[in-house]
């Protein structure tokens, strides 16, 4: 579903990516790993179009992506959560879900424009339901309508994903979901995004919880100074020597 | 209607509207002083067409309007995705370049002024009626929009575009068009009040529209509350009208006054002194008693 | 050719007017995040008590300067715990609420100075303080100690904060401070005392500017604040924001830009060219041409 | 392991170097600590094991003298030290890695470091080279601004930065968040070579699998409370800790 | 005459008594609060005691024109507005109200848009300066080329023009004007650009305080000849002497107040004026605020105002009329003849100044 090439991508002297090709299959749960600074979340801001790489490609579907607005690759499917949660603090967590559907600007005015007073978006009240289910989804219904700076850690990392999936994405991003979490919520994570996958959406997760992220993936790649360095399932990964060396550290 | 309260009331309704244009590109954090310029673009242009090619009233306003989002849009192309301070500085620029054209063009009067915009309906009463209508009417039809639009996607995608751009992209916002939208209506409003404004006065001068609206402008904004048009309804009139209710004495420290009074409120409510939270926690509180369900706004007790 | 040189002569000299108080607004921004609007202002009241220490003492320069400087450092730090107020809530925003508080702090010292000071007239400096005769007196070309002063002083300046600031300990800390002051705390930075010293020290920058404009314009009235507010954040912000280097290349370019203009192609019009030029620099270039510095 | 019992003696004999008694600190309404008690003696490593919003961060960072505590009493080296400015507890030697990574952005990483020691600057140089020892990856980014680092190069650039101090009490704040394990374990080892070389360490975590196993003595914090407190081997072996920190 | 009504005539002024121009302003409301007291002294209006009430405008047009429409619902005449943008905004009121409102800093193109509501304090540009501007350049016989400095500021320009006129017919070749930014700080690259093209004299028409600050800056670069440069009416103005300082010397500057003439009323005015103003002369406009108020007085026992409120519609429009053809009325300086709002016989003198003193050069008379 999503075909990567040869991407690169470089800070100054710096090669942050180098040539990687990745292909992630649809409806699996995708894992990547690498020791820190190995180029994981370049790699996600490449996709998304945040960084326009210097060479390579990126293919989704049907159409070649590379060097797409970061919006216009959203829409299309792509979402992803950032490793540092950001939510938008002056608003309630079910307005942070919310926020997370973008029809295009000029439908929009046209729904909040043309209409009659007093009678509510049909648009509006849909993505509200929305919104509510997927919350219940990640088990935070409860906190719908507490402001989202008063939310601690985790339970940032919980409406991120919330707010990517109201978008319905095909594609999901989680830059290390489980960062900072404890096994408690951890298990809670690793099981929203099992319901996630099984609602059709394709995952790719960046974790440095080697245990959950061999656990939930189907396949792992693994990263190494912008290289990818392995690849293949969880089991074969865990034993492969590169990456015991570059990654696990030797027990 | 006394005259005091016409005008006290006419300019409230043109302090109102330009605060919210103000605002609503302050909603990404854009602090968008283009709007200036434009009321005094679309204002002499329309005392012109009225003037000297002898247009009627209805046809002005409608071209302030127009030139106001073609001026707005044209900007904003340029802009519309840009940092505050680019956004903030390209506005005064824009002020202190109009005033310099119109210094210079003969047909506006140039230094001196223009005179003599005519009663709308030919007597000053209808004038007057006319003027307030339109005015209220539009802060009706421009709140009800602004309402509209702040509880709409495009409030939510603005309010993440104030904080983070990588955020916003990422939710699949267009913060270009984003931002060509909202300025570009600012902007309309803007040329639509620099027409009343003229006709209110029925004169126009450069000093109109120069760094005292800015004042007004930015006191009204942040002493009420950027974080919802509530704020600033209600702080137009009372930061305009209250300093005329003073002795002499004390509305001579007017600006004074108004300078604390800035700072006071940014040091000690920093959002203003209407925020969501609070107009949240009134709307829940009308939405209890009248016994609907509970939005989804209501505060909840954390454990 | 001689005109040429004079009115290079001339828009340098004009240069170091912006070029000293963006390096103070600069250092504001570097040191405490604050955006100061009204900067020129702040230097414009400084300029007020020198002159009214001056008439008092009968054109005592040192206790003038004196005063000069040692108002604008209380002005700072009377006004720093009410910005660091301000900053406590950081976020995005909090640049902008300085801003707007500065705009405030300037709103207050105009009206103040329009009718609270010499009746409200412009004040004049004595000849004594610019230094007398001109340095350098050929045709049209004419250099005076205080255009010399003004602009020896901004290179100075400029040079000096650079290194202090990027290359020593305190100027370490004090950026510390501006960018978190919660994270200072946790490396040991005392807050409140080593705010102080960076309040303190704009603010000695700020009173010595204020003689320098003294010396430099010879006169000061309750509007030159605002005159020059705009152009000086507008060079700040082409500058890149924070960047001293930038500021001091950006500022002497826009005097000379004027001082060609002015002379060579319109009165009236050389704001607006100046203004346009600015501002397609902004639109090309929103981060200013050479980098924010913060 | 072996010198837990060796430590414990020698620790016994002589004053904590950090107490902390009945400590209760809240947020508005939030009690986030509940009469806590513990004890850090020279020369140990002692982890502070709890879920989300146990109150870790509260307690280290009560402790450094950002919160002020609302009852309770706070020692270091016998002197209390409860309401005093961060600054001074810093000179006095202790210092905090503060939770996410928290540096400063728009500084390059030397100037991070440089930060570090801004009290003691006497050694610099020493220190520089011995953190870029440790995490030779902060010396390849020297010159980077701290905005642009990788999620994990800035927590090793907090770590490295609190070293530059050379303080006596070290307190980190879940030192492993987003950490690769390689590094986690890098982090670990360093944190008992520290401990070796005689740094006193107070360590808070949520995966307190790894942290036992390098810690001398462990408490365990409950919604503001301490439940639970041992040396390491016997918290290891709790079924409660098991069960709830372990995912065993 | 009628009974008059009012136990007391309030005369409402607005002024701006705060923001950038609160200096001018204070000295106006000096004038019109002198003229009040030297009114009561000598028995008040028809018998009763006069009040000038200051409103402020803050060179705000917001402000101003809300203030107005409070003024004019009950008052019979008005001092005010000032400055120009308040004039602007504020005085259509006063037209649409039928009320006279004395703006005694307005030339006749500003205030002709009003007229009846708003007498004329100086007669038309083209009318006053070409005669004035013709006599200073002819009475020096090397006056080859002039030039100009021109602020766009309100009527300057047109000011400007004016004198081009008179100098043409003095013979002299007007060179092209330099256009002096409103917010100039230094004045070097102006200066030199109007020095690179060698006038033999040059005609100020800015504000005082960059005139002083050309000037001195002419000087710095060896400007000779001090009486060749000629300060416009407006720009003889405090900020003038106090930032010129000992560099003005010699300068001529023109303008309609002659403070040396010999009046016991002049006299006193005199001395009352610079014991509080730090021994400053009068500046012109302050006595035209002092005439102003008389004027009023004048209007109302002449036509046998009452203050009768039921009768304020009337009142008002004789008050106007008086105003606006008064003949021989005694002025500070001299005796006014009005017609249709514009004096006639306003006369403009030339000075001279040396040690921040005036001499008088020359008096001009208004041709026809
Ligand atoms: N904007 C930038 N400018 C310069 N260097 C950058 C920039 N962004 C990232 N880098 C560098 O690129 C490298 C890869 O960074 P990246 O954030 O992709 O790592 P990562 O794999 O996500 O690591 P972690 O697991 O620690 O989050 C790092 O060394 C980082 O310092
Ligand atoms: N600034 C604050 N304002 C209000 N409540 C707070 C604040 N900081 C922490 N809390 C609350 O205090 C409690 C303890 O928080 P603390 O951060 O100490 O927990 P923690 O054990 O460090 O958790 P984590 O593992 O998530 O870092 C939590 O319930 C939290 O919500
Ligand atoms: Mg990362
Ligand atoms: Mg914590």
């Amino acid at each position: 579903m999503l075909e990567i090439t040869g991407l690169s991508k470089s800070f100054g002297a710096l090669q942050a990516l180098d040539r990687v090709d990745l292909r992630i299959q649809q409806g699996r749960i995708h894992g990547i790993i690498g020791p820190n600074g190995s180029g994981k979340t370049t790699l996600f801001n490449c996709i998304t179009g945040m960084l326009k790489p210097e060479a390579g490609s990126i293919r989704f579907e049907a159409n070649d992506i590379t060097g797409w607005k970061p919006e216009v690759i959203a829409n299309r499917g792509i979402r992803r959560t950032f490793q540092a949660g950001k939510l938008i603090p002056g608003m309630t967590v079910i307005e942070n879900v919310m926020s997370g559907v973008n029809d295009p600007v000029g439908q929009v005015a046209r729904d909040a424009a043309f209409r009659l007073p007093f009678v509510p978006s049909r648009r509006e009240s849909e993505i509200e339901d929305r919104a509510r289910r997927i919350l219940l989804m990640v088990g935070l219904e409860l906190s719908a309508s507490r402001w989202a700076s008063d939310l601690v850690w985790a339970e940032r990392q919980l409406v991120q994903i919330a707010r990517a999936l109201i978008a319905e994405p095909r594609l999901l991003l989680l830059d290390e979901p489980a960062s900072g979490m404890g096994t408690k919520e951890m298990e809670k994570v690793e099981e929203i995004i099992r319901k996630v996958r099984e609602m059709g959406v394709t995952v790719v997760v960046v974790s440095h919880d080697v245990k959950m992220l061999m656990n939930l993936s189907d396949w792992v790649t693994v990263l190494n100074f912008g290289e990818r360095i392995a690849e293949g399932v969880p089991e074969q990964i865990q034993k492969d020597p590169r990456v015991l060396e570059a990654y696990l550290g030797i027990e | 209607m006394s005259l005091p309260l016409y005008y006290f009331l006419a300019i409230t309704a043109v302090n109102i509207l330009m605060s919210w244009a103000l605002y609503v590109p302050y909603r990404m954090a854009h602090l968008h002083f283009l709007i200036v310029a434009n009321m005094a673009i679309s204002g002499y242009t329309a005392a012109y067409m009225v003037l000297s090619l002898h247009l009627p009233f209805g046809l002005a306003l409608l071209a302030g309007f127009v030139l106001g989002a073609v001026i707005g849009f044209a900007v904003a192309l340029f802009i519309g995705d840009a940092p505050t301070f680019a956004v903030v500085i390209v506005g005064f620029t824009f002020i202190y370049i109009t005033r310099t054209v119109i210094e210079n063009t003969e047909a506006v009067g140039g230094t001196m002024g223009l005179f003599g915009l005519p009663n709308i309906g030919g007597s000053p009463s209808v004038h007057r009626w006319t003027i307030l209508a339109i005015l209220y009417g539009l802060v009706a039809l421009v709140g009800f929009l602004i309402h509209r639009f702040d509880h709409s996607q495009l409030g939510r995608a603005a309010s993440a575009a104030f904080i983070d751009k990588d955020l916003t992209t990422s939710l699949g916002i267009d913060i270009k068009k984003m931002g060509i939208l909202l300025q570009t209506f600012s902007c309309t409003l803007a040329g639509g009040c620099g027409v009343l404004y003229g006709f209110i006065y029925k004169s126009f001068h450069l000093d109109y529209f120069t760094f005292h609206v800015v004042g007004i402008l930015m006191t009204v904004i942040f002493v009420g509350g950027y974080t919802t048009l509530w704020g600033t309804l209600l702080a137009a009139p009372v930061l305009y009208g209250v300093p005329l209710l003073f002795p002499p004495e004390v509305a001579s420290w007017r600006i004074v006054i108004y300078g604390a009074l800035l700072i006071i409120v940014l040091v000690l409510k920093p959002e203003g002194f209407i925020t969501t939270r609070f107009v949240y926690g009134i709307e829940s509180f009308l939405s209890r008693k009248r016994g609907k369900r509970t939005p989804l706004t209501k505060p909840q007790e954390d454990v | 050719m001689e005109v040429f040189i004079a009115q290079v002569i001339n828009g340098i000299s004009l240069g170091s007017i912006y070029v000293l108080l963006v390096t103070g607004f600069n250092l504001l921004l570097l040191v405490a995040m604050i955006i100061h609007f009204a900067y020129p202002q702040v230097v414009v009241f400084s300029m007020y008590i020198i002159w009214l220490v001056l008439e008092v003492t009968g054109n005592n320069l040192i206790l003038g300067a004196l005063a000069g400087v040692t108002s604008s450092i209380l002005l700072n730090l009377i006004s720093a715990p009410l910005f660091q107020k301000v900053m406590e809530k950081r976020g995005e925003v909090d640049i902008n609420s300085t801003m707007v508080m500065s705009m405030g702090i300037g709103m207050i010292i105009t009206d103040v100075l329009s009718h609270g000071f010499n009746k409200g007239h412009p004040i004049a400096f004595p000849d004594t303080l610019a230094g007398g005769e001109a340095i350098l007196r050929v045709g049209l070309i004419s250099i005076l100690p205080g255009q010399v002063s003004a602009f020896v002083v901004g290179v100075i300046a400029v040079s000096g904060f650079f290194l202090l600031l990027y290359k020593t300990r305190p100027g370490r800390a004090f950026r510390a401070i501006a960018e978190d002051p919660n994270g200072a705390r946790l490396v040991g930075i005392p807050l409140l005392k080593t705010g102080l010293q960076s309040y303190a020290l704009s603010g000695l920058l700020g009173g010595l500017i204020a003689l320098l404009l003294a010396a430099l314009i010879g006169s000061a009235s309750s509007g030159l604040g605002e005159q020059v507010a705009l152009k000086v954040i507008a060079v700040s912000i082409i500058a890149g924001l924070g960047n001293l280097v930038g500021g001091l290349v950006v500022g002497l370019s826009l005097g000379i830009l004027e001082a060609i203009v002015q002379g060579y192609i319109s009165g009236t019009w050389s704001n607006a060219i100046a203004f346009v030029i600015m501002l397609l620099v902004i639109l090309a270039k929103p981060t200013g041409l050479f980098g924010l510095k913060l | 392991m072996a010198s837990n019992d060796q430590t414990r003696a020698h620790a016994d004999s002589q004053q904590a170097l950090l107490t902390i008694e009945n400590l209760s600190v809240s947020y508005g309404h939030v009690n986030a600590l509940k009469h806590a008690n513990l004890q850090v003696f020279k020369g140990e490593i002692v982890v502070l094991i709890g879920a989300n919003g146990a109150g870790k961060t509260t307690l280290l960072e009560t402790a450094l003298g950002i919160n002020t505590p609302l009852s309770g009493a706070i020692r270091f080296k016998g002197k209390p030290i409860g309401g005093a400015a961060v600054d001074r507890n810093v000179r006095a030697g202790i210092c905090l890695v503060p939770e996410g990574r928290g540096v400063f952005a728009s500084m390059s990483v030397l100037d991070n470091l440089l930060l570090g020691a801004h009290n003691n600057m006497k050694n610099v140089g020493k220190h520089l080279q011995r953190v870029y020892e440790w995490f030779p990856i902060l010396e390849k980014r020297q010159d980077q601004i701290a905005r642009t680092l990788s999620g994990g190069e800035r927590q090793m650039l907090a770590i490295g930065r609190a070293l530059m101090s050379s303080p006596e009490l070290i307190m980190v704040d879940e030192p492993s968040i987003g950490l690769a394990p390689i590094v986690v374990n890098d982090i670990f080892n360093i944190l008992r070579m520290l401990n070796q070389e005689g740094y006193t360490i107070l360590l808070s975590e949520q995966n307190a699998n790894k942290a036992l196993k390098c810690a001398h003595r462990g408490y365990v914090l409950e919604t503001g409370t301490v439940t639970l407190s041992g040396t390491a081997a016997q918290l290891l072996d709790d079924p409660g800790v098991r069960e709830a920190y372990l995912g065993a | 005459q009628d009974k008059v009504v009012v136990t007391e005539w309030q005369i409402p002024f607005l002024n701006c008594l705060t923001g950038p121009l609160a200096s001018h302003g204070s000295m106006y409301q000096w004038s019109t609060n002198q003229a009040a007291a030297d009114i009561n002294k000598a028995g008040g209006i028809a018998g009763k005691p006069v009040r000038v009430i200051g409103v402020d405008t803050a060179n705000d047009p917001q402000k101003g024109t809300v203030e107005m429409a409070r003024i004019v619902k009950e008052s019979l005449v008005a001092l005010g507005p000032v400055p120009e943008p308040v004039i602007m905004a504020a005085m259509p009121i006063a037209v649409e109200n039928q009320m006279l409102s004395i703006t005694g800093t307005t030339s006749y193109e500003y205030a002709s848009k009003f007229f009846p509501w708003s007498v004329a304090w100086f007669p038309p540009y083209p009318k006053r300066f070409p005669p004035l501007a013709k006599a200073w350049a002819q009475e020096f016989s090397d006056m080859k080329q002039v030039i100009q400095f021109v602020e766009p500021y309100g009527p300057w320009p047109m000011m400007a023009d004016a004198h081009v006129a008179g100098l043409k017919e003095a013979g002299a070749n007007v060179l092209k004007p330099i256009e002096v930014p409103s917010d100039a700080v230094t004045f070097g690259p102006l200066v030199v650009k109007a020095l690179e093209q060698k006038p033999d004299g040059i005609i100020f028409a800015c504000n005082a305080e960059k005139i002083a600050k050309m000037i001195k800056e002419l000087k710095s670069r060896g400007w000779k000849k001090m009486d060749h440069l000629l300060v416009f009416s407006s720009g003889d103005d405090a900020p003038l002497y106090t930032v010129g300082g000992e560099d003005i010397n010699g300068i001529q500057v023109y303008n309609y107040v002659n403070p040396d003439t010999d009046s016991p009323r002049w006299n006193a005015f005199k001395s009352a004026f610079m014991k509080d103003h730090n021994g400053m002369p009068p500046f012109s406009l302050s006595t035209n605020y002092y005439d102003a108020l008389f004027m009023i007085k004048e209007a109302i026992e002449k036509t046998g105002v009452t203050g009768d409120p039921s009768k304020l519609k009337e009142e008002r429009k004789k008050i106007a009329d008086y105003c606006a053809n008064v003949k021989k009325f005694q002025g500070l300086m001299f005796n006014w003849d009005m017609k249709d709002g514009v004096p006639t016989n306003k006369p403009l003198y030339i000075f001279e100044i040396q040690g921040g003193k005036k001499k008088l050069v020359k008096e001009i008379k208004l041709a026809g």
